[in-house]
This record gives structure tokens, C-alpha cells and sequence, in this order.
């Protein structure tokens, strides 16, 4: 098996998986009900491109499906960032922890159409016009909170602030990333941190908001399975199923 | 409340009722009897805040959906469901009042939503259930209302109906697929429909003797399809289906009218059904309160998204 | 197997477990130091009282241990009240819960120590010392709450009306109840209601609180395995270890 | 913060060292150099600190706890933990400082907790490692305290190291039991020790060398053996224990000095020491935001029983 390239499709796979099904958790907890759709809409996309690439790694691995990928692993065979971890602890989380993540799959999908790897290519061609969509959405709404009253300035600065040691997580380079990036397969991180910075700038400074200072958080992230402590209530919910009925299909 | 005809200027309630027995569409800006309209505005505000509250029951089990295929479904099914929601508010509105009033009628317990969905769902075998049943009341109920009189209120039936069998279709494949596997999830399923089917058939209402709303708004053609009868196709319809993968209906009078060509089941407990109705049911008050809450949560989004907004507007002006 | 005493024990064991799983949850969420380890006391009564219980329906049963009636029922085979599932919303629900069960337990076990059947009949004769305390702390809190501060009294009289309409069930008197009550091994429901009422009465009168009234809320009880939807997620928490590794003792 | 010496009144200074050096306990009441004093409030607050902060990795897992024996076990240690936290939180106020001022500094980030507990316990095993080796550590460091010159303190700890080394036991006999368990909960255990055996040592402190506080409180007792000292004997305790049942210490220079009687290690990472320390660690914000919540969600209930009491308190003089 291509270690390297399973790891990386799942890092991929799993960060779809995972903020799909926090995005799923929010179901009928929205401000208003439009709002409701546009997130579960968010989550439908993202655990489609999650879906092809957990396929994609069955296939590498062999012997498993894309459902004994997403239900039946343990906490450290995911690979998911931690932000796509945090709670819904109110919409003001559930939109930063969003713009911080459309803003990188924007860039890292629109190099990876160029992937060397037709499969990963083919998913980063579906998805660029989602997580397009996605950050043109999720930066309206951070203006419309940084520039709308005291309160949801004060709240969404908040939340920023609150979610910012994650991000770091985002560009950290290894020997995976360096391995298949040299191959033409996956993206280039470094780029990817000038372009995220830039356009978190633009949009925070049209948001009247200040941008926080990064401080790195983690000694072990999630791309190497080591998660938060939220992750593992996460998988107790997501694996029940699967976890009391082994065998059963559904 | 019956409105008082007697009020309304004769002339115009005769031209009025003649647009109705000639199947011509009201429309909103048409003239209506108060009766009328205060009537729609119960009915179709009631069936939007119904399409919305039915995402909680449902959205219970997203986090454990159990496969990615089931997953997706239920998450497309649920936004399909506020998606109904949103046409009926907007078809509620052109009577003349606003979503806000709406939803605050709701949360002050002066409108209510469909009593259905204040029963718990504890397995993952209730998504079965739910679409199968529930929604196929629901099609069975709105099909009816494709021929509603009201202009805004029949468009939006006909656009839901399109959805709403898909949603049927995708709950019974659950049940389909629960009745193929193990012994605990035949059991799930066998479980799941003797909990929901009887609150299915209390969907269509009281017997129509006993309902308040009933004759007043056959005449003016916002029903078509009387309580019993509708709920008498959904059973024919609905019995040979549980037949066919080997569930059970939980009743044991069932039986099938070889002249009539109609099932014919027991009485509906209507202690049971009155009872959930005032707001005595396992879960209307956690419904309620979780409709609330969200609402409450969001105020500062919604009012920030104002704020934001007049800011625009105003430097347009100026600009 | 004697379906009924194997029900009614369960009944029994299922509300200090459950009850117990909650207080064990709020562990470091308490108001205050003293608190958390006062409620982590109630919480250890509790699941003691509740194992001696598993111990004896997992007896009559045979052919499982207490552990498995823990961890591995289906959740229409458990039977705790509703009350014990609510969850842990704030300190005002913790102890509006606590007092609400505390009166019913101090009756109930005043009444079983001289229950027919010895084993039920020795965990009451242990656990009366433990509910007796417990009674007299919560009710202690309800008082301080209620005649405390205008804010302390507005939020506790507003969890006691959200969890009145759970405690219906407490009183319900069906087949089984009649049954071991009439062969002198249950307790008579009838007369604790009394007594529970007269109680609650007293408390809060001294808490200057109103006594909410009681609407029946339910068709199926937790006594009979229609549970609410809480109790799905508390057992994919309980149950998570047991269901990912069957086989597995710790 | 080295306090100036100078300061002091020479006389009540070489007294005081004199009773210190006769191995006399310090009182409350006593005279005591303000360096000796602050050195103090630091010490013990944090100490008080960590033992609160420290139930909350454990109460991650409580709720999951797979029999009703180690849901027991685990309930009642976290309540141990809680209680030792009280033992110490009244040891410090003998200080002059009242515990409300010792949380408010908390959380302000002007006091700290035993940075071990920055670390994430994503598996039951965790609930092993941390009463074997984190519970471990501290008993080493408590045992050794028992001496310290300080009364309150050291009888605090003489009370809290009876309970602490029950806990060991309990956190090794999960692994044990672990280690005898299945392929996954091997892995799980082994997994566990790799994740919470540098955290452990790192417990002990940086060497002697670099040590801020350490040379002034060894001279008051207040600390009566070295860093590395202490680290020896925890090493030297716990890898024959790991052995013994099957565990590889995740440290390829370890190995054993037949001279000196002692294991060697390899040095501690001292970036990851000093940058988790500095509140860059996994879980430093969820710790102090958990016990800020839990502190300001409280209020309204402080508040209630200081406003009930001092009803009461009225009652009884008026009366």
C-alpha cells in the first residue's frame, strides 16, 4: 500500500467528514431558517467530497469501504484537522471555524486540480466551485458580523480569537505533505499560508476586525491522530451504529 | 372560529363563492371573506411550522446515521423539509401578515404545528418510519391540497408533492433494508412502525363529525378530501406495503373488505390523540423549547445582518 | 424468571444509574469546590445502590453479569424514570432534579426496608442512610435558591416547572407495581405520592416558591422502555467502550 | 521572584533560619521573610490548582467508563483529587490570601497548574497512565514534601499522600489489566505510556540548574530534594513496574547503571517542557476556559447562598 498517499487522501477525506458532521449537528439550530439550509447545503458538499475520497483511500488500503473508513476506525486513524473538532458552541463559532477552513480548501482545491493524482484531481474539480461558493458565503457573513452592530463585532472577534491556535495546523509541512507534494500530487503548504493570510486579512479588514496573532498550540495534530478531546464524544455518536451492530448493513 | 358571514357584504361572498364552485384560483390581491383568510393563515402556517419543526425529530439521528449513503439522504431530506417550510411561509404571508408574527404566534403557543411530531425518536428504524408514514400521510393530505382554492397555497402543494414521494420512497427503502438484515434490526423496524403507525392515521385529523374546521372549509374548497377519506386511502395504500416486507400492522381488527375493497382497522384512541394535541405529548415541550432557543440564539445574527444591511443601503444613497 | 421482579429491580437499579451517569458529567462543573464533591457523593450512592441492584436482576435473569445490564441492553430494555435522563443544563436543574428524586427515594426506601424480598429489602436498609442525606442537602439547596437572591428564585422556580411534568411517572401504578406490591415485596406508590406531595409542599413553601401543577406528559414511561431522546446520546457515551470491544474486560 | 533579603531584620532572619535548620515547623502565626511567604502562596496555590484542574482530564472519561467497578474507582478518585484540592486551598489561606483571590489570579494567568494536565486523555488507558505515572510523580514530589518546613503545608500533604498512592495502585492495575486484555487494548496501553512518559518527568521541573525558585526554597526546607533527585527515584520506581507487565518505556537510551544502581534516560525535551509551560500546550485554553465557566456559571448560586445566609444571620439577632 502507498502510505503516503493514503494518509494524505484521508487527511483530506476526513476534514470533509468530520465539519460535515458538525455542520449536521447544527440541523434546526440555525438564526433563522435560510441560514439552516445554506449550512446543511455546506455539509452535503463536503461530505460528498468526503465520500469520493474515502473511496478513493478503500481502494489504496483494499480489503475496506469507504463506510468502514468513515464508522469502524479509531480515534487515531483519523486524520482530520482539529478546528473541524471544535463544538457549535453558537453561530458565531459554527461561521469563523467555517471562513477559516473555506479560505484554505479554496486555495489547496484550486492547486490540487492540477494534482498529478487524476483521482485527487478529479475531486478537486468538483469541489473548487463548492468551496468557492462556500467562501464567498462564509466571508459575507463574517463582514456582515464584524460590521454590524457592537454585539456581533465583539462576539465574532471573539470566536476568531477562540479558534485562531487551530489554524496553525493548516500549513504545518511533513514528510507525507513533502513526499507527495515533490511527486505533483498534493499542494504546495507554504503557498498556501501567504494566500490564506492574505485574504483572512481582506476580509477581517472589511469586517472592521483585528486579526489575531498565531500561537502554535499543538505538539501532536490531527493530521497524525493525535486529536482534542471533543473527537472522541464525536466517534461516540458517529460510530454507534456501527459499533453495536458490527456486521449489519443499512 | 367560525367567522361571522353575516358581517361580509353579501353581494361580493356570492361572487366569491361563485369563483370557488367554478374552481377559479383566489389569489391575494383577489377579495376574500376574514373568514377565509384567518382560515388560511391557521392552516398554512400551521403546515409550515410543521415542515420545520419535523427536522428536529430527524436531525436527532443525523449525527448517527450509519452509513455515508444514509447520511446524505437524511441531510437532504431534512433541508428539503425547511426548504417546504420556506414556501409556505412565503405563500402564509401573501394573507397579509409576516414570518416574525408567525413564529412568535408559535412560541406563544397560539398556533400550533402538526401533533405527529411530538413523539419521540429513539432508533435509527423512526427515519424509516417517518418517511414512510409520516411523509406518506403528509403526500396523501397534500396531494388533496394541490386543489386547494387559494392561488399561493396550491402552488406551493404541487412543488412540495414532487419532493415529498421521494422522501417516502427513501423512508420505506429503510425499512426495506432493516427487514433484510439482522434479527435486531427486524425487530428496530417492527418496533418503529408500532410505535408511529397509529399517530399516523391521528395526522388526518378527527373523524369529520367531530371537526371543527371541517365543513366550512370543504365549501369554500381549501379541503377537498374529507378527514376519513383521506385517511382510509393512506391505510389502503399503506397496509399491503408493511405486508409485502413482512412487517406487522399493530392492529389486531385489521382486516380487508372484499366489497367495499377497503381496510377497515380499530378505532383511533382519541384520549391519545386529544391529549398530545393540548400539548401533552412526550416531546412538545422539548420541540418547542428547541425552536425557541435557536430563535433566541440568533437574534444578535439577525439584527447584526440588519444593521449591516441599512449600513450598505445608506452609503448608496450618499454615494 | 419472575418477569415482574426482574423489571422492578431494574426500575429500581436504572434510576440510580442513569441518575448517577448525570452527576458524574457534571464533575468540575459545580458552582463550587465543596459542591462538586458533594454531588459526586450523591452520584457514588447512587451507582452503589444501583449495582447491588444489577447484581440481583442480573440473578434473576441469569446468564449475564451486572455488567452487561449496564453496558449492553438495547435502550427500550432500560427502565429509569424520564427525570433521570434530563441532562445537566445548569446548576439549577442538577439540584431541582436531585430534590425532586431524593423525596421519592427517601419514601420509597422507608418502604422497602421491610420489602418481602430480602435482597431489595437489605439494599434499602443501606441505601435509606445514603437518601435521607440526600434528601435533607437538596432540599437545603431548594430553600437557599429559592429564598436567596430574585435571580437565584426566578431560575430555580423555572427548572422546577420544566421538570414537574417528569415527575408523574414517579406515582404511576401498573401491573408489575400491583403485583409485587400485593405480595408485600414493592412499594405502594399510592401513599408515596401523598407523602412526596405533602414533602415538596413543605420545602418549597420554605424556599417561598410556588408548587407547579402537574400536567401528564407522557404515553410510554422510562418504567416500560419508552425512553426520551436524551438517553440515546448518554448511551452512546456509556455504552461506547462495550459496544466498539465486546469481548473485552477492564 | 527572588525577594530582597537585605530587607529583612537580620535578627528574626537568623532566627528564623535557626528554626528552620532545627527542622522546627513554621505556623501561620509565625514570623516569616516575605520571600518565604510568597514562595509559599505560589507553591501551594498551584498545587491546590492542579489538583482541581487535574480532575478534569479524568472526568473527560468518566461518562465512558467501561464497568461499573472503574466508574466507581474513577468517580471516587476524581472526588479524592477534589478533596486534596480543599486540604490545599486551606492551607493557603493560612497565608493571608483568601482562595477567591487564588482563582481570580488563575484566571487571570498570573498563577499556574501542573502543566501534565495540558495534555489531551483521548483514550480509557489515559485513565491508567495518569493514576500510574502522573499520580506517580506527584507522590515522589509529596512524599518528600511531607518534611517541608512549612506546618500546614506538610500536613497537608502527610493526609494527601495516604490517599494518592491508593491511586497509583488503581491507575496501574488498569494497565495491568489492559496489558492482559486484547490486541487493541494493548495497543491502547502502550499507546498511552508513549503519550504520558515525558509529561510525567517533565512534572519534576527543569534541572536544579535552571531552576528559578529551587536553591532559596531547598535553603527554607520549603523543598527538601532537587528536581532531578526526585525524577531519579520516579524512574527508577516505575520502569521495573512498566516491565513487569509487558510495557516499553517509549525511550531508546534508557538502560540500567549497574554502578550507580540508577536507570539513564535520555535528556527531556526541554522546547516542548518550556512551550507548554508558556500555555502553548494541546489543552491549556480548554482547561482554564472550563473552570472559568464553571466558575461564572456558579455565581448566581454563590451569590443565592451568601444572601440566604445572611437572612438567616439577621433572623437570629432580631429574634
Amino acid at each position: 500500500m502507498n502510505d503516503s498517499l493514503y494518509k494524505y487522501t484521508l487527511r483530506l477525506a476526513d476534514n470533509g467528514l468530520i465539519l460535515s458532521h458538525r455542520l449536521a449537528e447544527y440541523i434546526s439550530c440555525a438564526p433563522f431558517l435560510e441560514e439552516d439550509l445554506a449550512l446543511t447545503n455546506t455539509g452535503l458538499d463536503l461530505l460528498g467530497q468526503s465520500e469520493a475520497l474515502l473511496k478513493y483511500a478503500a481502494e489504496i488500503k483494499g480489503g475496506v469501504d469507504e463506510d468502514w473508513l468513515a464508522f469502524a476506525r479509531n480515534e487515531e486513524d483519523y486524520f482530520n484537522f482539529h478546528m473541524v473538532e471544535y463544538p457549535n458552541e453558537d453561530y458565531g463559532y459554527v461561521i469563523a471555524r467555517q471562513f477559516l477552513i473555506d479560505v484554505f480548501n479554496y486555495y489547496n482545491y484550486t492547486q490540487l486540480v492540477d494534482s498529478k493524482d487524476e483521482r485527487i484531481a478529479a475531486v478537486a474539480k468538483k469541489a473548487i466551485k463548492e468551496v468557492t461558493y462556500h467562501l464567498r458565503r462564509s466571508s459575507e457573513w463574517i463582514i456582515r458580523l464584524g460590521d454590524g452592530t457592537e454585539e456581533s463585532k465583539t462576539r465574532i472577534q471573539q470566536c476568531l480569537e477562540d479558534l485562531w491556535m487551530y489554524t496553525d495546523e493548516f500549513f504545518e509541512v511533513d514528510e507525507v505533505q513533502e513526499e507527495l507534494h515533490k511527486q505533483g500530487i498534493a499542494s504546495d503548504l507554504n503557498v498556501i499560508r501567504k494566500q490564506w493570510n492574505q485574504k483572512v486579512a481582506e476580509v477581517l479588514e472589511e469586517a472592521t476586525l483585528t486579526k489575531p496573532e498565531k500561537p502554535k498550540y499543538s505538539l501532536v495534530y490531527g493530521k497524525d491522530g493525535g486529536h482534542t478531546e471533543y473527537m472522541g464524544f464525536l466517534l461516540a455518536d458517529m460510530q454507534y451504529l456501527k459499533n453495536r451492530y458490527p456486521e449489519a448493513t443499512w | 372560529m367560525a367567522y361571522d358571514l353575516s358581517q361580509e357584504d353579501p353581494k361580493k361572498l356570492a361572487e366569491f363563492q361563485a369563483k370557488i364552485d367554478a374552481e377559479i384560483k383566489i389569489e391575494p390581491k383577489d377579495w376574500m371573506p376574514e373568514g377565509y383568510r384567518q382560515n388560511l393563515i391557521r392552516q398554512i402556517s400551521q403546515h409550515a411550522h410543521s415542515e420545520v419543526i419535523g427536522m428536529q425529530p430527524e436531525g436527532n439521528w443525523v449525527s448517527r446515521a450509519p452509513s455515508l449513503r444514509s447520511k446524505k439522504i437524511l441531510m437532504a431530506k431534512i433541508q428539503d423539509e425547511g426548504g417546504h417550510g420556506l414556501y409556505l411561509y412565503c405563500a402564509a404571508e401573501t394573507l397579509g401578515v409576516s414570518r416574525d408574527q408567525y413564529l412568535q404566534w408559535l412560541h406563544e403557543g397560539k398556533a400550533k404545528y402538526a401533533s405527529v411530531f411530538n413523539y419521540p425518536s429513539p432508533t435509527w428504524a423512526d427515519m424509516g418510519a417517518i418517511g414512510w408514514l409520516v411523509d406518506g400521510a403528509a403526500i396523501v393530505n397534500q396531494v388533496s391540497l394541490q386543489r386547494t382554492s387559494y392561488g399561493p397555497y396550491s402552488r406551493a402543494m404541487v412543488r412540495i408533492c414532487m419532493e415529498e414521494s421521494f422522501h417516502q420512497r427513501q423512508g420505506y427503502e429503510i425499512m426495506d433494508r432493516m427487514m433484510n438484515g439482522n434479527e435486531a434490526q427486524r425487530k428496530m423496524a417492527q418496533d418503529s412502525l408500532d410505535r408511529w403507525w397509529w399517530p399516523s392515521l391521528m395526522m388526518f385529523g378527527p373523524h369529520d363529525s367531530d371537526s371543527a374546521h371541517s365543513s366550512q372549509s370543504m365549501k369554500w374548497k381549501i379541503k377537498r378530501e374529507s378527514n376519513d377519506d383521506l385517511r382510509q386511502q393512506f391505510i389502503d395504500k399503506t397496509v399491503p406495503q408493511a405486508e409485502l416486507i413482512g412487517l406487522k400492522i399493530p392492529d389486531p381488527n385489521l382486516k380487508f373488505n372484499e366489497e367495499t375493497g377497503h381496510y377497515e382497522t380499530s378505532d383511533i384512541d382519541w384520549d391519545e390523540f386529544w391529549n398530545v394535541i393540548k400539548g401533552n405529548g412526550p416531546c412538545n415541550k422539548k420541540r418547542l423549547d428547541h425552536h425557541k432557543k435557536a430563535h433566541n440564539d440568533g437574534a444578535w445574527v439577525r439584527e447584526a445582518a440588519a444593521a449591516y444591511g441599512l449600513k450598505q443601503k445608506n452609503k448608496l444613497q450618499t454615494a
